[in-house]
């Protein structure tokens, strides 16, 4: 028999998406999970020792082949022309949906104070946020919620990885260049408090 | 007019009122709490009478801003009612933009912030798997399904269809769908139900209605026989296999 | 500067198809044809001796990186289709039943202009449609519904939750006054702001 570790790489460069444990498992069934869950780590570790042009990387819940940042200059170089980012709008639509989620489109267009459908259906269409359902409450509206893309495509391992707003102190004084600058600062504002769970 | 011009490049365009507010109150470094409205709204009309002078639309959202700012400034001016007393921060009639303003500024950091994340796509990739040697007949191909493909792919669908006459699709409520499906079910179990014990025990009109459609729409499919058997009596409906055998027996 | 070497394996990792040295060399002009042709055949050796999931082959006059053939079982495995995955045919298919249940199957047919057996026995086999029933006219056709593990696959509580081509139209238009989507509910009814949205 072949080696799990040579099997597990060649699925992971074979799959279009992040494999987590549970789907290497589903292919190579005599693997056992603790098994699997090591020689994830142990590539991640190999191939970040091998400095080349790809690491294993842990996103989404799961583990996928992706180049390192620093070489984005030379692989858009390479597919001309390069995918569309998104527009700022989009950003904040997005960022609304993944904390507010499960949320309505009203209240998405109650903060940012501007119609949001044309937004939305390009969000829908980029597979960055899916229709969760409906509201109970008279008109019954469509609620929704971020994808596993936007978890992938925005590098978070879960919903609980998003980023914390700033505190009001740091919002006011972000407009000094000075202070724009500053790095992710871990926040004291746990995550999971009022504006996550509404 | 205005003594300080602005300096807005094209692509600054404001997003919306919140945007452009969100903006004043940066750029002129203005409390939060304690929004100088008077100067805060004169700024905000200066903006709009720049986008007027540029011949730019301007959408009934900044005017709706600008309403309201100018709704909050001659509430100021009034005498608070509750002098005197220490709820005179919870009369401040800013309160009303200065919730929704803390609450946009802080969904804009974390737009920031995702925007700082290494966008796959954009600052990494992954394999382009897309034409995977595998898969050796295009029609084979598999897609992941989500209700986003589905929703699209009957669109797409009725698109295709649209043109092509005596065929009529019309957008019909999922719900009365959803309801015959249930009442199917239910009557072939049974093989005979009376039409008061399919409704709730306290029916709204919504679901009498409803429930009413979607028997009338199950007679059409010709799967049940329904029957009165006096004037104002209940109805019945009687499943058509259990009819049928009924009447060998 | 970043390492050529490193440069030229994400390029490989990324690209669509096989790479050659004139396409290496356009989207690094300063790196000699000698220099990356010693580099892809460096490459070349490292993943042989590294004996993984995959090999830098070389192939059409070019370079790409391809899982070796002993792992083809386990790919085919990955890509077995799963529940919540279908071809084209199969979610049309689907998405009429699901649109317009209890249907038949002579009205899927019409709508998509080819023989929907086949795909109808498919979503059969994977639960995904049920027969509800037969409807009592000549022939007795059978008429077909969607199944509890359709609801679970596309996650909706019911089908009433089921979103239809109308909430995607309305995307489009701006949202209704009723909407509450006004930036502000100014809680004193004031005539400036309770009719302006349109």
């Amino acid at each position: 028999m072949l080696q799990i570790k040579s099997i597990i790489e060649s699925l992971l460069f074979a799959s279009k998406g992040p494999l987590n444990v549970e789907e290497i498992k589903k292919v190579i069934p005599d693997a056992e999970k603790e098994e699997i869950k090591a020689v994830l780590n142990e590539l991640k570790n190999e191939f970040e020792k091998r400095n080349g042009g790809f690491v294993l990387h842990e996103v989404a819940g799961g583990f996928q082949f992706r180049t390192k940042p620093e070489h984005k200059e030379y692989i858009h170089r390479l597919f001309q022309p390069s995918p569309a980012r998104l527009s700022k709008a989009a950003l904040e639509t997005l960022a609304i949906i993944a904390y507010r989620q499960p949320v309505m489109r009203s209240e998405i267009e109650h903060i940012r104070g501007v119609n949001a459908g044309n937004t939305i259906r390009l969000l829908l269409e980029r597979k960055l946020v899916r229709i969760l359902g409906r509201r109970e409450i008279p008109g019954r509206p469509i609620v929704y919620a971020t994808t596993q893309k936007f978890l992938e495509i925005f590098d978070l391992k879960s919903l609980k990885d998003l980023p914390t707003p700033k505190d009001i102190d740091d919002l006011q004084t972000a407009s000094k260049p000075d202070d724009q600058s500053l790095p992710f600062k871990s926040e004291s504002a746990d995550p999971s408090t009022s504006e996550n769970n509404s | 007019m205005v003594n300080e011009p602005y300096t807005i490049k094209l692509q600054d365009i404001f997003e919306g009122p919140m945007d452009l507010l969100v903006h004043l109150i940066k750029k002129n470094e203005v409390d939060i709490y304690d929004i100088p409205i008077a100067f805060i709204t004169e700024k905000f009309l200066e903006y709009l009478e720049w986008m007027k002078s540029l011949d730019v639309d301007i959408a009934g959202d900044f005017l709706v801003m600008a309403a309201t700012l100018a709704h909050i400034k001659s509430r100021m001016l009034l005498p608070s009612r509750n002098e005197g007393t220490d709820t005179d921060e919870d009369d401040d009639p800013r309160k009303e933009i200065t919730g929704p303003l803390i609450e946009y500024m802080q969904m804009k950091s974390v737009a920031e912030k995702l925007a700082r994340q290494p966008i796959l796509d954009e600052d990494v990739f992954s394999r382009n798997v897309e034409k995977y040697n595998l898969v050796h007949d295009p029609s084979e191909e598999t897609l992941q399904v989500d209700l986003t493909s589905l929703l699209s792919t009957y669109r797409s669908l009725l698109d295709r269809i649209a043109d092509q006459k005596g065929l009529r699709i019309t957008f019909e409520g999922i719900s009365v769908k959803e309801k015959m499906t249930e009442l199917i079910d239910i009557i072939k179990e049974k093989g005979a139900v009376a039409f008061d014990s399919l409704l709730s025990d306290t029916p709204d009109r919504i679901e009498i209605i409803l429930t009413f459609l979607a028997i009338l729409e199950i007679v059409k499919l010709n799967m049940v026989r329904l029957i009165q058997s006096s004037p104002y009596g209940n109805l019945r409906l009687i499943h058509r296999k259990a009819d049928d055998a009924r009447l060998q027996n």
